[in-house]
């Protein structure tokens, strides 16, 4: 393994740098059919899962077969991507914004060719490269986070977690059966690295135990200011401590006012909160952020708590699954989950998908719980 | 054989859904075998400690990476996200373990050659493990070491040209939806607004000089392909002002069945015969349409642009063609006094590329200014709106208080006048007083 | 004026003391025809505006006929409906919930006479006594306090713009043409006594400028502790100030975070905010507490400030007019005022109104402001 | 010739409202003749003083009342309010002039001889001026001096048989509305309810021993003419659990146009034939009705039970049977942080006579027991719900979470575990976990 320069120059940083250039310009990219139609495009189609056609008013069409994919890929996954692009698609191609592959074509002949590359397509262990879906009324690719895999904060994996939930839903990825479309999202914690707050179903990593308190480190490592300013609820005082015969300064954590919300600890190492047991997943559900019909909608918690299961978190998976066949049953055509359970009452909502309710699902967080208690004496029993 | 054993992980290879396992044992024995004979700048083995370390997290049910360290690329503040494993013995490959945000291009198309420059570089000076992207739009280069970061910077730079996006306190990376590229409904043009003003602020998303991230979000329409509305501190929207524009033939060959309700979206069941009074008139939030004498007509007045029924009729039904976007600000996830959506701050203003959206600059940078002046540390906009009021985010951005601005008026009669507002001020003599009010 | 003993003992309250009676007991004052259809009755209507058939299992019927009155009376016309009552209804009477007078009688022969008495009946002023009217899909009494007739708080007065606004609206006291029934009340200062937070027209008194600090007396007058713990918005700091050569304990009030709530001078009269140009009237609107199709609501800010005007407060009068008559106009029959401005969007309500939105009627008040802003691109120009 | 001109004043004695100037004068001038040669106990002038501090206010834009001060009858803690005028010299009639509050009968009802023993009472002893009625509930006596407070209870208690309502950190006066007395939708005895409970908890009613102020309502139905889920920290809202009782006859009579729809409350205006799917079926809010040959069906299970139906067709609609109430806790007015409308903590609970209201009140007495001891000075149910959380409220209760409890679950997560929900505890070891996680 031996260094090889780029041509930068350590002792000399700002020789030939260049700097504040931005990312290429995306006119750059377009292949040619969309840059002849910009702007001009008519109407379009869905003409089976995954692949959809746009029609300009200059007659030009454009085929789109969206596959889904894992967003953490390898560079031989990529150019197995650019391969095929190549073959197909004139060396063009595109990630949507929850990050599916889209392989654009300009004319109807080569759809199928494509496709059936594309589902042709296995890896070693048995799933699928490039499987064709995520339009319309289904579900579509999870939006995640890093989980397990990158992050110091997690809660939960994310990686894992979403393989083992689109296994289970996968033949909504392929089918367009659904109400509505139905967007799941993932986050391994409450920073919350994506839209799960608005999301038809989210996932998210949550800590159940407040931070262990590292007191022989903690004043060398962290700005004690800092990690007591970090905390939400004001659980976080400072402290002076004997640790191995020497006072240290340190932090004391109040733990009955705590959230577990991690925010010391991203301030500060040596606050972790990190456990096997504590650590876990809380179930959203009926967020959106379109402006269909109704508002945006912030998702709500419909499970507290399910234990994290690696390597397949199957009790996530089900619980999900089952909320995705009642939802599929009883809402109406273009209903989206939270426009549902709102319809039906979230007592009906509860009684329905079989979930239980508990008291960690009544809001008791700062003033605008309140608003969320019902204060009325309609209600269905 | 893999250097690690990987017995849950490899329970992640079965099933339909590209198992992502699969994919980093290919990259794994990729490296291994070296077939181009790569000069590796960082450990061949990588790929396989990260499977290992994941591995162990598995077991543990707990991560095991630690905190960063700043760690960056000279005069930049953003960009990179140091990471160090917290078993670095066990699993040296991955024992610093950096990924840098590669400023994805506008729209996130892709010449299949410019990939390859990605992946070849990322596999002499990286992991060669991507994510495409990350949640906030970047391409993300997962996992190097710290002495390659210049390195990667100085190749992006001179010969992919191509600049790393933000982290930190800084604009972080723009991103937007496909739009006008390949949308009919996009009401402006997403690309060129997202690219001119990641081109503009380049200084403010590479050098932090804010109190915390801030994020814009470009969707071509009320539909937010991009989610700008959840997660983006400024949401650029894309609406109109006049009329939808109805081709009736259109609407009756709807009606008629012979074209796909929404476009053949829900295609997967029997729905039943497409009913344009059930399906489109009842649900327009507003109620202002109607279908009479087989023409649909539509209170455009009373339309609030949901897109629904266009949605539905995409073929009948066509956004105006007096097109601009509103601008939303302050959405935010939970840390840390909860989420904020997006609230509503100019109801419409025009896209202009002329004037290089000058308009749109005016109001980004009388919001920056009033938050690096008053947001305190890690206060992101939104909170800043909370805890100054909304009033105040009028005040800077001198825009007039329109009942657009709420949902509904306060139902508090709490309102903090000011001194100068109240007739006759607030000096006043006790004394004054006590001679009409006896003790 | 000689001292007359009611039989009490100054120098021994104990003697003969009777206490925890409670009220009388409601049986010994139902008429007949109630004690005898009690948990019977099958149906009723309105015949016409204030005249009530209700219609019993047994076949009784009670005729009510409604009349409205100033709840603030003198004995003289207490004693005036008693003898109307003794008159026409077998010496019973009831008082409604909203401050009307309701006279019962058991057939319905007995009713235009009983009306004809009535309406017949004026002050010398020339106002009616007993106006028949207030039921169904009208105005009826408004809800009141005490207003400078009582009470040490208010920021307006309350019988006198009642009286002003009934005037205004007294068309629609004696008639049912509006969509819903439509209930104004008022409250003269922000401790809100009455429902005035949930109706269709509130009419609240409001101070605007803080509190002056009468120092020299305020530490002799009150408990300074409380003072400043009385305060919602921590305005109120302690503060020892100079007066007359000597240094007492007083408090200091930061105008700035003052929201000119008078609690602070309810626990402390050296406090005190009443002021000729700065107290005046909030209206609000669009509040309702039944349960009928929609849930209770809480009343809106419509307008921030009208100053006060007596004796008879003609623009309060005025802009409460012009709500009714657009409301009249543009509701759906059934639709309370606010469903209906929710329905057409308040931008409508106050392009229909003609009322000027100001940046005082965005919420700014703790968390829960934030839910009131516009989170969504639906508006209406 | 009156005392005091009042030239403000007179301008209200025009206009079709009852004009409280012009009933003032009557009684100002007729404790001036005295036809009855009363003993008057209080200033003769007490009205016409009253005219004139009310006409300086006018001028003045201010009130001229004082600060009570503790005034009241001996061993009560409540029932009168003192106040004082600032101006005793000008209106020495008025410069005490403390009202009491006269505990009203359930329902409003009166005989004329009742009415007419408190006139003469008043008379004497006071200003001979009334509310009729508070907005809490009571008889309002309107101004008298403090030595005449003893002797005006002594008389109510000793010749009248009646008590004083409530005032100060005490349980208030309970007010109901009609109810079964004259209203079919009644679905329990809100009279009965109202004055058990009174009777029940004459202590709390008139010796402090709360935080602060504590107000039951009771309602028949949802329909809420009391409005108690507006403005009392317990409110009992009438309510049933079985089928509306539906007479399909009537409903074809209202339908054919024989019956009037709402009971004739819309007959001033001409609003068309009567059309039960726009006025009936399309305003239920759930949704879960429809008409079919000829019929009404509910889908009872799906009502909400917001009367609407039964409103607009009440010869044809009717509650079911099996009837009681919910009760919904912690409305208030704004002081201190807002109002609160109540929210429901008992969907359902039987309204039982027969073993004197138990389990009302142990809900009562469970939730007093808990505000007593964690209540803070002024602060009122609602507000302590605020601040312990809803969850507090169901514990000291023994009351389950059900969905009914809530409009929507909580949007945000951060749920507050209790160690003893979570496996394996709270206590951990640093230095055991820094064995898997070096620093
Ligand atoms: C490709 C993509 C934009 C991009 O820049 O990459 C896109 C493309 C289209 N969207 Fe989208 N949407 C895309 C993400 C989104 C998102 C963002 C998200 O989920 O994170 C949303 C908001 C979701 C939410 O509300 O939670 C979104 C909400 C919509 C809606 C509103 C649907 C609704 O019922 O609320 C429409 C309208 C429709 O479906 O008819 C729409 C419609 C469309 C149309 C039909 C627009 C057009 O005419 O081309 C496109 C094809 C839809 C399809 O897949 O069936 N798109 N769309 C994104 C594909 C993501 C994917 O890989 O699956
Ligand atoms: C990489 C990425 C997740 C991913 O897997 O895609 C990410 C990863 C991290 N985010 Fe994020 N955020 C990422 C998009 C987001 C988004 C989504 C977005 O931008 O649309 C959000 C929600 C939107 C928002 O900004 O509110 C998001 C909200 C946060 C927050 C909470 C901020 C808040 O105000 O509530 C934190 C906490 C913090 O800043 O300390 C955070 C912090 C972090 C840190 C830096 C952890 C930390 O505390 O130091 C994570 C580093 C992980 C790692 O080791 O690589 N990240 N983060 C995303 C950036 C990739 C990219 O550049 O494309
Ligand atoms: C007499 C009284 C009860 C009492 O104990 O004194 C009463 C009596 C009736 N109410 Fe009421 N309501 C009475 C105050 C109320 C209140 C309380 C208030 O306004 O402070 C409300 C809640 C108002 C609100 O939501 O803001 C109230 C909301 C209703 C409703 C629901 C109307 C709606 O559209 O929301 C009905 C149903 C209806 O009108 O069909 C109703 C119906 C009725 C019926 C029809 C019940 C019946 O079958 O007897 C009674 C005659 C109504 C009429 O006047 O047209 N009553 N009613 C009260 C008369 C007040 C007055 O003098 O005007
Ligand atoms: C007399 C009455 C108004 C009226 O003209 O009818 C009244 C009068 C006063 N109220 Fe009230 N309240 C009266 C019903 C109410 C109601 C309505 C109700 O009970 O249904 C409310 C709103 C409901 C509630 O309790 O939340 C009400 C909410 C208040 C408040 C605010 C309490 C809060 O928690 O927000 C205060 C302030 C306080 O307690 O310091 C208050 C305080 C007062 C005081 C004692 C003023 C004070 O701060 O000392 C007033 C004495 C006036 C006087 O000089 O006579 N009054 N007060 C009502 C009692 C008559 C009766 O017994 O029938
Ligand atoms: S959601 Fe949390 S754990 Fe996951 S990547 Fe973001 S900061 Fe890290
Ligand atoms: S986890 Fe959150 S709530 Fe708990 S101590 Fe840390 S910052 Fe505070
Ligand atoms: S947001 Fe609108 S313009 Fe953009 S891709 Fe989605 S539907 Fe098209
Ligand atoms: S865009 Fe939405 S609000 Fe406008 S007409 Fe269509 S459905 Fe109605
Ligand atoms: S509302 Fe205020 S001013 Fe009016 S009676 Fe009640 S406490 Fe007094
Ligand atoms: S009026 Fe209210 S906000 Fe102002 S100082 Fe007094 S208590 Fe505080
Ligand atoms: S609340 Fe119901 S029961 Fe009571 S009077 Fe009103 S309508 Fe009748
Ligand atoms: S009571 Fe209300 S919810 Fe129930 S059926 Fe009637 S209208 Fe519908």
């Amino acid at each position: 393994m031996a260094f090889i320069s780029s041509g930068y120059d350590p002792e000399n940083p700002m020789k030939d740098r260049i700097t504040d250039i931005g990312p290429r310009n995306y006119e750059e990219f377009y292949p040619p059919v969309i840059k002849n139609n910009k702007g001009k495009w008519l109407y379009h189609e869905v003409l089976q899962p995954g692949v959809l056609v746009h029609v300009s008013e200059t007659g030009d069409e454009v085929y789109t077969v969206r596959v889904g994919g894992a967003r953490l890929m390898s560079i031989s996954l990529v150019r197995e991507i650019c391969e095929i692009a190549d073959k197909h698609c004139g060396g063009y191609v595109r990630w949507t914004t929850r990050n599916n592959v889209e392989f654009m074509v300009d004319s109807k002949d080569k759809v199928q060719p494509l496709i059936d590359d594309l589902q042709g397509r296995k890896f070693a262990g048995g799933s699928y490269k490039f499987p064709v879906g995520g339009t319309g009324a289904g579900i579509t690719n999870i939006i995640h986070t890093q989980g397990w895999i990158h992050c110091h904060t997690p809660a939960t994996d994310a990686s894992g977690p979403v393989k083992s939930v689109m296994d289970e839903v996968f033949e909504d990825f392929q089918n367009m059966r659904l109400p509505a479309h139905l967007r799941i999202s993932l986050a391994c914690c409450l920073n919350m690295c994506g839209a799960v707050h608005c999301s038809d179903i989210a996932i998210l990593g949550y800590h159940r135990k407040p931070p262990m308190v590292d007191h022989e480190y903690l004043d060398k490592m962290c700005e004690i200011p800092l990690a007591i300013a970090s905390c939400p609820t004001a659980a976080i005082k400072p402290k002076k401590v004997e640790v191995g015969g020497k006072t240290v300064n340190s932090v004391e954590v109040n733990q009955s006012r705590c959230m577990f919300c991690g925010n010391c600890y991203t301030m500060c190492p040596c606050l972790p909160l990190a456990d096997k047991e504590g650590d876990g997943i809380v179930l959203m559900v009926g967020g959106k952020v379109s402006n269909r019909i109704s508002a945006p909608k912030f998702s709500k918690v419909a499970v507290a708590f399910i234990p994290n299961e690696p390597p397949r978190w199957p009790k996530t998976a089900e619980t999900i699954k089952k909320i995705v066949e009642t939802y599929a049953a009883d809402a109406n055509k273009y209903e989206r989950l939270g426009e549902w359970a709102e319809r039906i009452g979230w007592e009906r909502f509860f009684e329905k998908t079989g979930l239980e309710f508990t008291h960690h699902l009544i809001d008791d967080f700062r003033d605008p719980a309140y608003y969320t208690w019902r204060q009325t004496s309609q209600f269905k029993f | 054989m893999a250097k690690h054993e990987t017995p849950l992980l490899d329970q992640l290879e079965s099933g339909p859904w590209p198992s992502f396992v699969s994919d980093m044992k290919q990259e794994a024995e990729s490296r291994a075998k070296n077939a181009n004979n790569i000069n590796y700048q960082i450990p061949v083995d990588v790929v396989e400690d990260l499977l290992g370390v994941l591995e162990l997290s598995y077991k543990d049910g707990e991560t095991h990476w630690k905190h960063g360290g700043i760690v960056g690329v000279f005069g930049y503040g953003g960009g990179v996200i140091g990471r160090y494993c917290d078993q670095p013995e066990k699993f040296p490959g991955v024992a610093h373990f950096h990924t840098l945000r590669v400023n994805q291009p506008s729209g996130k198309f892709y010449t299949t050659e410019y990939l390859k420059q990605l992946c070849d570089l990322w596999e002499m000076r990286g992991s060669g493990i991507t994510n495409m992207h990350g949640s906030t739009g970047d391409i993300i280069f997962l996992g190097t070491t710290t002495k390659q970061l210049e390195e990667i910077f100085f190749e992006l730079t001179h010969n992919l040209n191509q600049d790393l996006g933000g982290s930190g306190s800084n604009l972080r990376t723009p991103a937007d939806c496909i739009g006008a590229a390949r949308c009919e409904y996009a009401c402006y043009d997403t690309q060129d607004l997202c690219n001119h003003l990641t081109q503009e602020y380049q200084d403010e998303l590479h050098r932090p000089a804010f109190p915390y991230k801030f994020k814009f979000k470009f969707d071509g329409c009320p539909n937010c392909c991009v989610a700008s509305i959840a997660r983006a501190d400024m949401s650029f929207i894309g609406t109109w002002k006049d009329d939808i524009r109805i081709d009736q033939e259109a609407v009756k060959a709807y009606v008629a069945g012979e074209l796909k309700p929404n476009a053949g979206a829900h295609a997967g069941r029997d729905w039943g015969k497409f009913d344009i009074q059930k399906e489109v008139i009842d649900l327009c939030p507003t109620k202002c349409m109607w279908y009479e004498n087989g023409k649909l007509e539509i209170d455009n007045k009373e339309c609030t642009r949901c897109m629904h029924c266009i949605n539905v009729m995409p073929r009948a039904l066509r956004p105006g063609k007096q097109t601009g976007c509103s601008i939303l600000v302050g959405a935010k996830a939970p840390i840390l006094d909860g989420a904020q959506m997006g609230s509503l701050l100019v109801p419409f203003v025009e896209v202009n590329k002329d004037n290089d959206y000058q308009e749109i600059k005016d109001v980004i940078e009388a919001i920056w200014d009033w938050w690096m002046e008053e947001g305190k540390n890690r206060e992101r906009l939104g909170e800043l709106m909370k805890r100054q009021g909304f009033q105040k985010l009028l005040e800077v951005t001198g825009i007039d208080p329109v009942p657009q601005h709420v949902q509904e008026p306060r139902h508090n009669p709490y309102i903090f006048w000011k001194e100068e507002e109240v007739e006759g001020g607030w000096e006043r003599d006790i004394n004054e007083f006590r001679k009409h009010h006896l003790r």
